[in-house]
């Protein structure tokens, strides 16, 4: 089956990508935007049929390669 | 003949650019890129580098700049573009150019000799150059050109394909391919032949103390064409 | 908040320091203030172990202009051209998050070159990690080369050369060192020191958030299990602003507005703004309500220790706030007067229109404590007494091929080829030689440099080690034909309390010290990074060398690329066969003890100039300093290289030929020189007394040795090329 | 309010990312994932307080600059 996971940088850590994006967004006239922070998105397929096992498993990336835990979070959809 | 060379924030191969042209012959002049319009020139570059620090994607943020509309203007009017490197990133995602640059094959970024080989020589680029193969210099992190079947068949067949990897007899194939581009693909142009975006920077090979000097016969057929 | 003993000594500072704190003040400190006196006071800031010796350094020549105490060093190249250049540690950050780590680093190091006012024209880098087979190795390298490309080549330096280095001794505590050497013309250096009162201070950059608070404590903290407790203070680096920054304090150098600048380093605001009030003798106000925040509710404890990246503090004219904040605005850089000069000698900050520091400048900086530590000196280990039977089942080839193929000697493309070495379209010599080279963009001079270290021959014996590495960056330099110019260091070493520690770092100190007094070559900068060493077990003592010389004639730089076949091949200097401490004894016999190979300084100088004699008369056609491995591993990367081969003549004398071949003896060259002018210098050499020997002759495709199978110059290649690749695939 | 939104590539088109991690991840024994593909997450802070209308505006952002129409499509969360 499918899990879909989510990197993103720790509170606080600078975004640098996100800074960039934001201030493009305002000068392309939307004004509304007041801050924009950028992650990863993952689709990962498993050999798996069990959604709660499934989901452990790719905890089990994130932990161990998808997220670098020094200053990122991640979050399983 | 004039040249304007088009800074944004984060190019880095401006200067580089501006010395080849100026060695070469071109009179040429750096253009910031919030500038309502592009001086008057024959060929106008965007040079390689960082623009936006290759945020969100190479290319993307430069490409909502101001002067992109005075570009493609330009383009319209048959006049030559010429993107190096993040330069064919904002090419392409301008539109200007099929297709879009990738990461990397292998996720590295490749700074090294290259080989290609002129695919279509009949554009102001690579018309007169005598030589089939010339050695080239990459240095990049995104240059593993991809497009949709469609669009390959398309551009194969408008004779798009400028330049493809390949080794020192001019054999492209995937172990010459540095970054994992469809067809071996290093080079594009338009369909109307007068926008080249390249991976490969010419304007690091115009002396012999350099890594080569193929790149001056790049610049000099571009010159050669305005005489 | 009350300060007391117990958050002071959280702070890193020690209960005497505390005390000698209240006692200056005569009060508590406040919690901003203890932050500020824990950050100025830290190892890092304050070099309170190292002062007392870098004092001593050599650092005088006709050719410095600046030598330690500023942002970096500064030579006189000729024709108002002048060198920036500087070598700065970031081990403690890049051991935690390697690819950040490594990346902030190179950018540090770029603000100090760029602050003088010189543009960066080269990076280069040393690296020192674990033993290959530890389970952290391969990950740290990958991110730390990673780290080091994706910011010099975002910004658009080249990098031109470095050195990586495995030893289990670095485990726990990986070394990334990074240099950058600038080009200014001579009258336009911008300096540090803050001149005239009331004068406006102008925060630029990157906005301040909470990153790396307590960084400059960490890098002075030993490594322990809670280590992944300090991992939040990680800094983000952005190359992106940083190269609007440098064109930006560019641009407004042109002009005549700046007083003073200093880039925002290890603790940040709070160091940048005591070191120019320092070095002025003058008084500094801020108000942090000024200072651009990323984030909300910031404190002042947290404005002041934040070592967000991409930030600088000027010192301005009066009147050209308007110039000025027109440049930073074009490149979208905050711009923010936060304070201004005055003559009250203290640092006074005010936060909601309250006071909340009141510190006597002089207290942070003269004040600060400094530490004659104890020591002890490192005997000369005896020297090993191989057995002839120890060789007698060794095959050269097979030796040979194992050396070329291990860690410390292969080829290290892998890692280069992801680092742009081109851009600047001034790069005539990448890295892989003896030292990288850039021309002066638009006459006729180049620079080269070379980054270097020698643990092994300073843990066996710091004194001898420390003058080898000295000697090796003269060397280096040499070899691609330039003249030494200046040397910075990065001296990487473990706990300074620790009495065998501090005399490592003593001895290797004075060895650096007397070798470049001897060859004049003179330290204009450096660094000092201790406290390397994680659950009690500290580095070998690793102090880094950056040299750079001068080629005034760029086309006549020398390749150690075999040139040509039938020319002749002379070794310089003595061969004795020293095989303590070497490649060899490692790799082959698996000895780690004896002492490193003595360094003979005259015979250094000698020889060194006298190659340079031989070049000036165009004799030379390819050169290499003799190093690592060795005679025969030295010819086999020259022919590798060039694409030939040599046929080794006969030994003369009744050596052991693994002693003669992998011996590593000091102050030695291989040279080629084509027939014609092997009299000429084999006159030469006999006028300046320099022994030598001659090798062989080049020939096609192989090394022949006598008695000895043909080894091929491709197999060769292959052995020397891919024990990185496979290592990082696999 | 916050708006996220999700950039992935096309079906069919090449992901290098995707492919690198995958084979990563199996290399370290995740013998279970069959297949990664990465894409990209946004979390974007408007000044609209109607959430249909927050949207509308990520949705205008996706088209005109996050998310490049020729290789990429976009989702809002
Ligand atoms: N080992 C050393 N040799 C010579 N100079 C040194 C050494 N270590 C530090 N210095 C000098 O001390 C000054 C402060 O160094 P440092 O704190 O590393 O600089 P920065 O504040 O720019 O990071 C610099 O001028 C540097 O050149
Ligand atoms: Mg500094």
């Amino acid at each position: 089956m499918k899990i879909k996971a989510i990197v993103t940088l720790k509170e606080g850590v600078l975004d640098p990508q996100g800074k960039a994006i934001q201030q493009t967004l305002s000068s392309m006239s939307f004004s509304e935007v007041k801050k924009v922070r950028q992650g990863k998105y993952f689709d990962i397929e498993v050999n798996i049929e069990d959604e709660k096992k499934a989901k452990a498993k790719v905890e089990e990336m994130c932990e161990k390669l998808l997220a670098n835990l020094v200053i990122e979070d991640y979050k399983i959809l | 003949m004039k040249s304007s060379v088009i800074i944004f924030p984060g190019s880095n191969c401006d200067r580089d650019m501006d010395v080849a042209l100026k060695k070469f012959g071109f009179k040429n002049q750096m253009v910031w890129h919030n500038e309502p319009e592009i001086p008057k020139s024959d060929l106008i570059v965007l040079p390689g580098g960082f623009s936006y620090g290759d945020y969100l994607r190479c290319g993307s943020i430069a490409g909502k700049s101001k002067i992109i509309n005075s570009l493609i203007d330009f383009v319209k009017s048959g006049r030559l573009v010429l993107g190096i490197c993040n330069g064919f990133q904002i090419l392409t995602e301008t539109g200007l150019l099929p297709g879009v640059l990738q990461r990397n094959k292998n996720l590295e970024f490749i700074c090294k000799n290259v080989f290609i080989k002129i695919n279509n020589n009949s554009n102001s680029f690579f018309n007169n150059i005598k030589k089939n193969v010339l050695k080239l210099h990459i240095a990049h992190n995104e240059g593993n050109y991809f497009c949709s079947n469609d669009e390959l068949k398309t551009i194969e067949d408008n004779n798009q394909i400028a330049i493809t990897y390949c080794n020192s007899e001019g054999l492209s194939n995937e172990e010459n391919n540095p970054n994992g581009a469809i067809k071996n693909i290093a080079g594009v142009l338009n369909k109307e032949k007068n926008v080249l975006g390249m991976m490969p920077h010419p304007e690091r090979m115009i002396d012999k103390y350099l890594s080569g000097d193929d790149g001056s016969i790049f610049f000099e057929n571009i010159l050669g064409n305005f005489k | 908040m009350v300060v007391n003993e117990k958050i002071a000594i959280e702070h890193g500072l020690k209960k005497e320091e505390f005390e000698k704190i209240c006692n200056l003040l005569k009060r508590n400190p406040n919690i901003t203030e203890l932050a500020i006196f824990s950050a100025m006071w830290n190892e890092h800031c304050s070099y309170k172990s190292s002062k007392v010796h870098l004092k001593t350094l050599n650092s005088k020549s006709k050719k410095v202009i600046q030598g330690p105490g500023e942002n970096a060093g500064v030579v006189d190249i000729g024709d108002d051209d002048a060198i920036v250049f500087k070598i700065e540690s970031h081990n403690h950050p890049s051991f935690i998050e390697p690819y950040q780590g490594a990346a902030t680093g190179v950018g540090g190091i770029m603000r100090d070159i760029f602050t003088m006012g010189a543009r960066p024209i080269a990076n280069l880098n040393s690296l020192h990690f674990g033993s290959p087979q530890h389970k952290k190795t391969k990950n740290l390298l990958r991110g730390v080369v990673q780290g080091i490309g994706g910011y010099s080549n975002c910004i658009g330096v080249p990098t031109i050369a470095g050195q990586t280095c495995f030893d289990e001794s670095y485990n726990g505590n990986i070394l990334v060192n990074a240099m950058t050497i600038g080009l200014v013309n001579k009258n336009k250096i911008f300096y540090s020191k803050a001149v005239g009162i009331n004068k406006p201070v102008i925060y630029v950059g990157s906005k301040t958030g909470r990153d790396g608070i307590h960084g400059a404590s960490m890098a002075s903290a030993i490594f322990d299990e809670k280590i992944e407790e300090k991992k939040p203070t990680v800094q983000v680096g952005d190359p992106f602003t940083e190269k609007l920054l440098l064109e930006a304090c560019l641009e407004l150098m042109v002009g005549k507005s700046i007083i003073a600048i200093q880039d925002m380093g290890a603790a940040g605001l709070t160091s940048s703004s005591v070191e120019m009030a320092s070095k002025g003798k003058l008084g500094i106000e801020l108000n942090l309500n000024k200072v651009p925040c990323r984030e909300e509710n910031m404190s002042p404890y947290e404005i002041m220790l934040s070592e967000s990246q991409e930030r600088m503090l000027i010192i301005l004219e009066n009147g050209k706030e308007k110039e000025a904040k027109k440049i930073f605005d074009k490149w979208n850089l905050d711009f923010e007067i936060i304070g201004k000069t005055n003559d009250s000698k203290k640092i006074e900050i005010y936060f909601n229109n309250e006071k909340t520091v009141d510190i006597p400048i002089d207290f942070l900086s003269e004040s600060a404590p400094q530490y004659d530590r104890k020591w002890k000196k490192t005997k000369l280990p005896q020297k090993i007494k191989f057995k002839k039977d120890e060789f007698k089942s060794l095959k050269i080839n097979d030796c040979l091929k194992k050396i070329l193929s291990s860690p410390n000697i292969c080829e290290k493309r892998w890692i280069w080829e992801q680092y742009d070495h081109t851009i600047m379209g001034d790069t005539i010599q990448k890295p892989g030689g003896d030292a990288g080279v850039v021309r002066v963009h638009g006459s006729k001079k180049a620079i080269a440099a070379s980054v270097d270290s020698s643990a092994n021959y300073c843990y066996s014996h710091p004194l001898t080690g420390g003058k080898q590495v000295v000697c090796e960056s003269w060397r280096n330099l040499i070899s691609v034909g330039s003249e030494p110019i200046a040397i910075t260091n990065c001296l990487n070493f473990g706990n300074p309390e620790k009495e065998k520690n501090m005399g490592e770092f003593v001895e290797c100190l004075e060895g650096i010290n007397d070798a470049s007094k001897y060859l004049e070559f003179p330290i204009v900068s450096g660094n000092v990074s201790f406290y390397n060493e994680t659950k009690d077990k500290g580095i070998k003592p690793t102090p880094t060398i950056g040299g750079i010389g001068l080629i005034k004639e760029y086309e006549k730089m020398i390749t150690m690329d075999i040139k040509k076949i039938n020319n002749h091949v002379i070794v310089l200097g003595k061969t004795d066969g020293h095989l303590d401490q070497s490649i060899f004894a490692k790799e082959i016999l698996g000895e780690k003890k004896g002492p490193p190979p003595e360094v003979n300084l005259f015979n250094e100088k000698n020889i060194g100039q006298t190659l340079l004699k031989l070049h000036k008369n165009n004799f030379i056609e390819s050169a290499h300093d003799v190093s690592l491995g060795g005679i025969i591993v030295a010819i086999s990367k020259m022919c590798i290289k060039g694409n030939k081969g040599i046929k080794i003549g006969k030994l003369k004398n009744l050596m052991n030929k693994f002693e003669f071949f992998f011996g590593e003896d000091q102050a030695r060259y291989i040279i080629e020189v084509k027939e014609e002018n092997l009299d000429k210098v084999q006159d030469i050499l006999n006028q300046n007394s320099v022994h030598y020997d001659k090798l062989g002759i080049i020939m096609k495709n192989y090394i022949e040795i006598e008695n000895e199978p043909k080894l091929s110059i491709d197999e060769l290649k292959n052995y020397n090329n891919n024990w990185i690749k496979n290592y990082m695939v696999n």
